[in-house]
């Protein structure tokens, strides 16, 4: 018994991740009671699970489990976002217009990407991280190709599971070297060892590692599948694909940033310059690449990439809290725009038949409101105050502009980016807003599905209110120290 | 030099970088999404095999760190790989084909 | 004591006019020329009443003055200053302006648009004034612009009128002289414009001279209202520097800035290919726009800041002058156009004031110009009237190859152009006599005591009076001596009714010596001094003028009076005998187009269409552009395309990256491996 | 407590919003008129109040904690050169609000984003804080991109892309400045973005690097390249010309009328308080700048035959003279310039909604497709010619006022100004060819097409957004006494502040 209760009282900081579990077990309950399976119960109790997960995971306790999950101030902070995140996407799901058995096996998926990202979040293990990802990527690779019978999704989630599939390979094997050459998998171990001495081939290793994570950040080169995937993944998919795991993964790079190369033993400005070239790299190959984009969701990924280049960037700015602050606050920015572009997107999509630029003439005018929220969204994303975006790069660049020379030139390469990326988003809002309309009716008789239009006006809250609140990031610090 | 009798762990390494090295290969190379994913599995498998033997070689007594591991990459692989062929099935059930270089409808 | 508020009254007046009239919809033109010329003949005697006590009490008149703005170290304001050289002027201005609005009543009496032109002539009658009576230089500017504002509303008057080359009525009655000139460019809408960018070349000149004299004046430690005439006029001595350039040489830069504003304004050489053009108006706004007073605010001007000049800028003011004179009196010689040979006399005669002008203070040369100003003025505003009178009984005819005889149709109109005629040949009694005189006299002085190129002038302004006597005697007897030439035109020709004969009585004793009867107040006013060389050299100059006004009539009465009796065309064969000279003057020294080809067309029309060119790209790229079509390179070369061209090398570069996105997933896989593993390398290596 | 300034900024957001939540366009049109009336009411009763007691301290200030972390704080207040700013903003989206007041495309979305943008643009004119500042300057690009590139011409959206990338990507580096500047408060002091506190912290920039160059140099510049871009100043300018040309009337009217004076506010307000010691360093190369803008603008207008086009590079020529009259750093100048930024608002807002009329009747804008217009349309022939003597600076109208000072200015500037000057002299001859010629060609001559012959003359709508700005342009041209003495007062503040960093 005594085993029993030191067991609960160890696992109690994981009380959010059980609950997410205890959802998952439950929707596929419910799927199999035919009075449940028409609707969309299932989906609703996946919501609950979310709900009650992240108001526990609120939390302020610390926590380190078995060396394994650690509960420290990202996780704490990151953690509860994933599920708030994750319900969202599940109550933007109940909007869609499914098979009627669809939605439980859908909400599944989401609840198993929101799952892993928690994991993943709190994750102070290279293993548990590596199984966190994959635990992530296999719910996402189902989520990625959902339409089953849509070439174009199916093509998207083989694409996905073949280049994630090499990511995970690459990463397992550098682990397995850090394994081998330090003789511990979890973070602090790592950190010990390489307070000793520094070999060469565990920094390789550690970098192959960082495969994994960069491939969900979306880092050039890691980033290939993206574009594609967006494209061909029905948005909402996208939505719970995109923006989740990059939350986690920011909050595990900063992590083990933290404790695996701690700011005493590593020159910070080395690490960093590393860093913020990856990162200038992102940002110019996503900011340009997106310009040649004819589908809005192809600009959205690249954006994304670009995206993930910055957080790496704001990572790369020391080890500190402010620096840590500055990449939480603009992924949770990031987050609420993103998830509510694709939203619009995905409205947009059922409505016009494709993402396309070419289709999306007229959107304006069908639907005026989603237009326009998608306008916000894209904004934010642009970095245009005083919207979320431009509140997180701000912050971001702060830190950027007040480190090393190559930050400082990082710190340039995000605002040359921001302008181009700008333009890459107005080609989706000269297609939607200013082109000539073909005379599309009014979508007066489809009526927004209330869920939807529920969590977009939570996203358009949110990146309105993150834009405004200039003081979250100081309270996000003060979550850290 | 380096002993790779069998109770040195040069030897394994040896065969898991082999077998990485041939995964890195049927990736970059191979046209057919299966091949691919026998890579992926290669790679997989090669870091397993390494997480066994640093286990075995490296590890204190009681740590069996390194076997779990093992284990649970062994599980992962099989799930990933029975999600990858429902995928390549999807993808051959809509397009009768399932070579890279044909299926790229999703592009720039 | 002048009351104060007099001078504002007399400014304001015709303002209030203008105001008043263009506001009412007459039923009758009439009755607004009407009530127009009452307020300035109110004017009129008020300024009268004025310029009395001015000119009796001896010394000017410093009247109200108005801050306009306060920038600390510079002030600029309105005030009024009369000094007796001003308040003449008001009388005239005031005197012709009523008079021109009573003969424009008949003028007009039969054009729909007549009730246009009483407000509008009180307009620029007010800005006029401002010049007249400002008390400082920013002053005189401001009313300058506005003096030519009227000036181009009045050119434009009949704005509907197509140009020459596309007006068949014009053609059909096209005067043979008229070959220097672009027809299709010769129309009201274009010469005002002309007139009016003409005009600006000069201001900005002007505008020059008010910045040095200001640079100038701060630089001496002074502040407030710097362009006052009583600072300014203090300003000849100090310290300041510029670039190198002395006090003294700054001096003359700002004399000559403000003499450039004068070149503009008074038509003078190169500057003065508007002033013909601007007879496309109403011959009765030209009689005192383009002939008696605007064009001579130049004068005016330069008179008024006489003491700023320094030597050196009175020296061009006097080439630029004598030039003048010369070339616009060869080109009246031949020129066959009523008005044209009217408005190159006009220039001649500006010419010949900025001769006296620039003789210098000592030579008596400001009181000899300001003299040729008034009396100019008068008798070449009866001469305008006169012109305007003929051709409105030659139904719009201005050919003088086409008149003759018209004595016996209109004698009233005949005698007054035959005394304004002889007044600017400068026949003794008549009150041209007096100012050329004096004129001829200051230069002649003034070549004397200097020497070497101040001779030139001297000779020009000569060459231009012996011209003047020929072509203006010319001008008379071709319209009213002879017989009548052209029957459809002059048969019903009549001499002006009613009020307007009135007029043309009124203003013939004026050109009469009679102005200057009253005293010797002008010399005393502009403190002229009568040194020994100044007394001979005006008896020298009175012969000269005697004997060149004989030649010059002589010449005239024998080619155009005496030879035609005889039956022999004496004209016609001089003209083709020296048909060289002839062409080159016909062609007006080829100015217009000159300056047509190099202004107009070179620097206006051509570079402004490169510039243009260069500033947005071709048209072919201003079409393809919401397309994003890619025009060629060159079509793009341009500001607008090099930004463009960013953004294209970003979209280039773009494709690139999208190239390589290809959805190969093979490739994809290789680039990751291959990138990760430099990556790698380089992380690891640095 | 809401302050009057606050209620220009929330007042326009309120109304915008209430806009398009009610379904009339009619209701729409006259909550655009309280938005633009408000903000006139408020603008014009500060601009009265600094006339009447001139001073340099900023009044109506008020100011809510945005930030205690960063310092910011949601303050606004006037000095004389941002209350005519506001009064000119007010006004001009008044007489757009007539101009448009048939738009029939979506009315209620097209007033509620001249509220918006009426919002943003009194954001700026109205902070004293440097990001409110750069929030407001970045969030007008919103509005301005949506009426240029829906409610504009054939090639709107090129134009409206054009200017929001242009535009965005000029202003990027005040970011970047801004973050710098946070970075670079001394230790132990509290992070602000006060104007006024930042103006006097010109040494600490001085001293502190970025890149290896003094912070306050690349400040300087960052700020200045914004502001050109805006201004616009030549080469950076082309943006203008397409989105005047595509911009429907009204939208035309605000970019010229108000927006362009963001630039020239930015650089009064920004660049010259906080970095005085560039400002005198590098003020001749912005003469330069001016004077070229002055030339090239006034040249290339005289190219053009697109009257939109013409009048747009009229504005990039006269916007040049607020360059040169700030760069010289005389009283004179200085306070040229906002005048002139005050009055090329009256007269290219004037000369657009000309152009409107015209073209709301040929429907094109050729002006070799005109000719004779004075015969059927009296009226606006008038009017036509008030605004091109105003853009020519004729005496006795607005447009003279700053030229004429920007030109005493110069001249009694130091070095280089003079010599700067004389070669802008040379626009009075080229303002006038281009302005006249323009008049000549649209009105005066014989009418060219018959069709023309029956043109109405403006309307009383048109004459209700017409008439105010002539009488305005002659008001001020003829006394300008007040408008200067509200602007002098805290443009010498200025200029003492700059003179201040001379070693």
């Amino acid at each position: 018994m005594s085993f029993a209760n030191n067991a609960v009282s160890e696992l109690a900081p994981l009380a959010p991740e059980a609950c997410v579990a205890v959802g998952i077990c439950a929707v596929l309950c419910a799927d199999l009671v035919p009075a449940l399976r028409t609707r969309t119960a299932g989906l609703w109790l996946g919501v609950l699970a979310c709900a009650i997960a992240a108001v526990l995971a609120l939390s302020p306790a610390r926590a380190i489990v078995a060396q394994m999950l650690v509960i420290d101030g990202v996780a704490g902070l990151v953690r509860p976002v994933i599920a708030l995140v994750t319900a969202f996407v599940l109550i933007a799901g109940a909007g869609e217009r499914r098979s009627a058995n669809d939605h439980g096996a859908w909400a599944t998926c989401v609840l198993g990407i929101g799952l892993g990202a928690m994991l993943v979040a709190a994750a102070a293990n290279l293993i548990v991280l590596w199984l966190g990802l994959e635990l992530i990527s296999l719910a996402s690779y189902a989520l990625a190709s959902w339409r089953a019978r849509d070439r174009r999704a199916a093509e998207a989630g083989m694409k996905f599971v073949l280049f994630g599939g090499a990511a995970s390979g690459v990463m397992l094997f550098g682990i397995s070297h850090v394994f081998g050459l330090t003789g511990h998998l979890d973070f602090t171990g790592i950190g010990a060892a390489f307070a000793q001495q520094m070999p060469i081939a565990v920094l390789a290793s550690l970098l192959m590692a960082f495969v994994g994570v960069a491939y969900k950040l979306t880092i050039v080169p890691f980033h290939f599948y993206a574009p594609d995937v967006y494209q061909g993944a029905p948005a909402l998919s996208v939505a719970a694909v995109g923006a989740v795991p990059k939350l986690a993964a920011g909050a595990v790079l900063l992590r083990g940033l933290a404790t695996m190369l701690p700011p005493s033993l590593v020159p910070p400005a080395s690490v960093g310059a590393v860093l913020a070239v990856a990162a200038m790299v992102s940002l110019g190959v996503a900011s340009l690449t997106a310009l040649a984009q004819r589908d809005a969701k192809r600009i959205v990924a690249f954006s994304g990439i670009g995206h993930g280049g910055t957080v790496l960037l704001a990572a790369a700015s020391g080890g500190g809290t402010a620096a840590a602050a500055s990449a939480i606050f603009y992924l949770l920015a990031y987050a609420a725009a993103n998830v509510g572009a694709l939203l619009c997107l995905s409205v947009l999509e059922r409505d016009l038949g494709s993402c396309e630029l070419a289709k999306l003439a007229g959107a304006i005018r069908r639907r005026p409101w989603v237009t326009v929220l998608l306008c916000l969204f894209l904004f934010s994303l642009a970095g245009v105050p005083p919207l979320a975006g431009f509140t997180a790069k701000w912050a971001v660049l702060q830190q950027a502009l007040g480190g090393g020379p190559m930050l400082v030139a990082a710190a340039f390469a995000l605002l040359a980016s921001t302008a181009i990326f700008a333009w890459s988003y107005l080609l989706i809002i000269r297609a939607a807003v200013l082109a000539p309309a073909p005379l599309l009716p009014r979508a007066s008789g489809v009526r927004m599905p209330l869920p939807t239009a529920f969590v977009l006006l939570c996203c358009a809250a949110g990146t309105i209110g993150l834009g405004l609140w200039l003081d979250a990031l100081p309270a996000i610090a003060q979550v850290f120290s | 030099m380096a002993d790779f009798g069998p109770s040195s762990i040069a030897s394994y390494l040896a065969v898991a970088l082999v077998l990485f090295a041939a995964g890195v290969l049927a990736i970059g190379t191979r046209r057919n999404a299966i091949g691919v994913l026998i890579g992926i599995e290669l790679m997989l498998n090669a870091a397993a095999l390494q997480f066994a033997a640093y286990g075995r070689f490296r590890a204190e007594a009681n740590d069996v760190q390194g076997q779990t591991a093992a284990v649970f990459v062994v599980v992962a692989a099989a799930a990933e790989a029975a999600v990858a062929l429902a995928l390549l099935f999807a993808v051959y059930r809509t397009s009768r084909d399932i070579d890279l270089e044909q299926t790229r409808e999703l592009r720039s | 004591m002048i009351p104060g508020w007099l001078p504002l009254v007399i400014w304001f007046l015709p303002l209030a006019t203008a105001l008043i009239v263009s506001r009412v919809a007459w039923s009758r033109a009439a009755l607004a020329h009407g009530v127009a010329a009452s307020a300035m003949g109110v004017t009129t005697l008020l300024s009268i009443w004025l310029a009395k006590q001015v000119v009796s009490s001896d010394h000017s008149m410093i009247g109200p003055h108005v801050k306009w703005l306060d920038l600390g170290s510079i002030v600029l304001g309105f005030g009024v200053y009369l000094d007796p050289m001003g308040a003449v002027m008001t009388v005239i201005v005031c005197l012709l302006a009523t008079l021109v609005l009573l003969f424009n009543a008949w003028y007009m009496h039969d054009d729909e648009q007549a009730a246009r032109f009483p407000w509008q002539f009180c307009f620029f009658v007010f800005a006029m004034l401002g010049v007249v009576i400002s008390d400082n230089l920013f002053q005189s500017f401001c009313c300058w612009e506005l003096v030519g504002l009227g000036s181009y509303l009045l050119i434009g008057f009949w704005f509907q009128k197509p140009a020459a080359s596309e007006d068949p009525g014009y053609q059909a009655m096209q005067a043979k002289g008229a070959r220097g000139v672009l027809l299709q460019q010769l129309s009201p809408a274009h010469s005002q414009l002309k007139a009016f960018i003409m005009n600006r070349v000069g201001d900005a000149g002007f505008l020059i001279g008010i910045g040095a004299l200001l640079a100038i004046a701060l630089q001496n430690g002074k502040s407030g209202e710097v362009l006052g005439w009583q600072n300014l006029l203090t300003l000849r001595s100090g310290n300041a520097t510029f670039l190198g350039l002395s006090q003294g040489a700054l001096m003359t830069v700002a004399a000559l800035g403000i003499f450039c504003g004068a070149v503009g304004k008074s038509a003078q050489f190169p500057l003065h290919t508007w002033l013909p053009d601007a007879m496309q108006g109403p011959t009765t706004a030209s009689s005192i726009i383009h002939a008696a007073t605007m064009v001579a605010a130049g004068v005016f001007l330069v008179a008024r800041c006489y003491p700023m000049f320094p030597p050196e800028a009175l020296h061009v003011v006097g080439w630029i002058g004598g030039i003048t004179c010369f070339i616009a009196a060869t080109i009246a010689c031949v020129q066959w156009d009523l008005k044209a040979v009217l408005a190159y006399s006009t220039v001649s005669q500006l010419g010949l004031m900025f001769v006296a002008l620039g003789a210098g203070e000592e030579a008596g040369g400001r009181a000899a110009g300001i003299a040729h100003l008034f009396t100019h003025a008068m008798f070449k505003c009866l001469l305008f009237l006169c012109a305007g009178a003929v051709i409105h009984a030659c139904h719009g005819q201005q050919d003088l190859h086409r008149m003759g005889g018209l004595r016996k149709q209109m004698p009233v109109t005949a005698f007054a152009s035959l005394l304004a005629v002889f007044a600017i040949g400068g026949a003794p009694f008549f009150s041209g006599f007096y100012s050329k005189d004096a004129v001829l006299a200051a230069a002649l002085h003034h070549a004397q005591s200097l020497g070497g190129s101040a001779w030139g002038p001297f000779a020009l302004a000569c060459g231009g009076s012996l011209l003047t006597s020929a072509y203006m005697l010319r001008w008379w007897l071709r319209v009213f001596a002879g017989s009548l030439r052209d029957h459809s035109i002059g048969h019903h020709a009549h001499d002006p009714s009613g009020f307007a004969k009135y007029v043309l009585v009124a203003m013939m004793p004026f050109t009469l010596l009679l102005p200057f009867t009253v005293g010797d107040w002008l010399d005393r006013a502009l403190l002229a001094p009568h040194g020994e060389g100044h007394h001979e050299a005006h008896s020298m100059a009175m012969v000269l003028a005697l004997s060149m006004l004989a030649v010059g009539f002589g010449f005239a009465l024998l080619v155009f009076w005496l030879a035609p009796r005889r039956g022999k065309d004496l004209a016609g064969s001089l003209a083709s005998t020296l048909w060289p000279l002839h062409t080159f003057c016909s062609e007006l020294w080829f100015f217009d187009k000159l300056w047509d080809l190099l202004f107009t067309r070179g620097i206006g029309r051509t570079l402004a269409a490169i510039t243009a060119r260069l500033d947005l790209g071709s048209a072919e790229r201003l079409r393809g552009l919401e397309s994003f079509a890619a025009s060629g390179r060159l079509a793009a070369l341009s500001i607008d395309g090099l930004v463009d061209g960013i953004g294209s090398t970003c979209r280039r570069l773009g494709r690139v990256g999208a190239s390589v996105h290809a959805g190969r997933l093979g490739a994809y896989l290789a680039i990751a491996s291959l990138l990760g593993a430099i990556g790698l390398l380089w992380g690891l290596l640095r | 407590m809401i302050g009057s300034l606050s209620l220009t900024i929330l007042g326009p957001l309120a109304l915008a919003l209430l806009c398009v939540l009610q379904p009339k366009p009619l209701a729409a049109r006259f909550f655009a008129l309280l938005g633009s009336a408000i903000t006139l009411f408020v603008g014009a009763g500060a601009l009265i109040d600094f006339a009447q007691h001139p001073g340099s301290d900023f009044r109506l200030v008020e100011s809510h904690v945005w930030s205690t972390f960063f310092g910011a704080h949601f303050a606004l207040g006037v000095d004389g050169i941002s209350a005519a700013m506001l009064a000119l903003s007010g006004l001009v989206t008044l007489i757009a609000t007539i101009a448009a007041w048939d738009e029939q495309r979506s009315p209620r979305a097209y007033h509620a984003l001249v509220l918006f943008l009426l919002a943003a643009m009194n954001g700026v004119f109205g902070t004293l804080d440097f990001l409110v500042f750069y929030v407001s300057w970045e969030v007008l690009l919103v509005p301005m991109l949506a009426l240029i590139g829906v409610w504009g011409g054939e090639q709107r959206r090129y134009a409206a892309l054009k200017f929001f990338v242009y535009t965005l990507a000029g202003s990027v580096l005040m970011l970047a400045l801004l973050l710098a500047l946070y970075n670079a408060t001394p230790k132990g002091t509290d992070h602000t973005f006060d104007l006024r506190t930042l103006a006097q912290m010109w040494p600490v920039w001085r001293d502190s690097t970025l890149f290896g160059w003094p912070l306050a140099r690349f400040g300087f510049f960052a700020v200045l390249i914004a502001c050109l871009v805006k201004v616009p100043a030549v080469p950076v300018h082309t943006w203008l010309p397409h989105a005047h040309v595509q911009a429907p009337t009204a939208v035309s009217v605000l970019l010229a009328g108000v927006l362009l004076k963001l630039g020239v506010y930015g650089l009064y307000r920004i660049a010259w308080p906080l970095f005085p010691g560039e400002a005198i360093a590098f003020g001749p190369m912005i003469g330069v700048i001016g004077v070229i803008g002055i030339l090239w603008g006034a040249w290339v207008a005289l190219g053009q035959r697109d009257l939109k086009r013409l009048v747009a590079y009229s504005s990039v020529s006269h916007m040049g003279f607020c360059l040169l009259g700030l760069a010289s750093l005389t009283v004179a100048g200085v306070t040229a310039g906002m005048v002139q930024a005050v009055t090329h608002g009256l007269s290219s807002s004037l000369l657009f909604l000309l152009v409107g009329v015209i073209y709301d009747r040929a429907h094109h804008r050729d002006v070799q497709g005109f000719g004779g217009l004075a015969k059927p349309m009296p009226r606006f022939t008038w009017i036509l010619l008030l605004g091109a003597l105003a853009g020519a600076g004729l005496p006795g109208l607005a447009g003279f006022i700053g030229e004429f000072l920007a030109f005493c200015g110069g001249f009694t500037a130091a070095a280089p100004f003079p010599l700067l000057t004389l070669f802008a002299v040379l626009s009075v001859v080229l303002s006038a060819a281009y302005m006249l010629w323009l008049l000549k060609r649209v009105s005066y001559g014989p009418l060219r097409h018959e069709e023309h012959a029956n043109f109405p003359d403006c309307t009383p709508r048109e004459l209700a957004s017409l008439l105010p700005l002539c009488a305005l342009l002659v008001m001020v041209g003829i006394w300008p006494g007040p408008l200067v003495d509200a602007l002098r007062s805290s443009c010498e503040a200025l200029l003492q502040h700059v003179q201040g960093a001379r070693p």
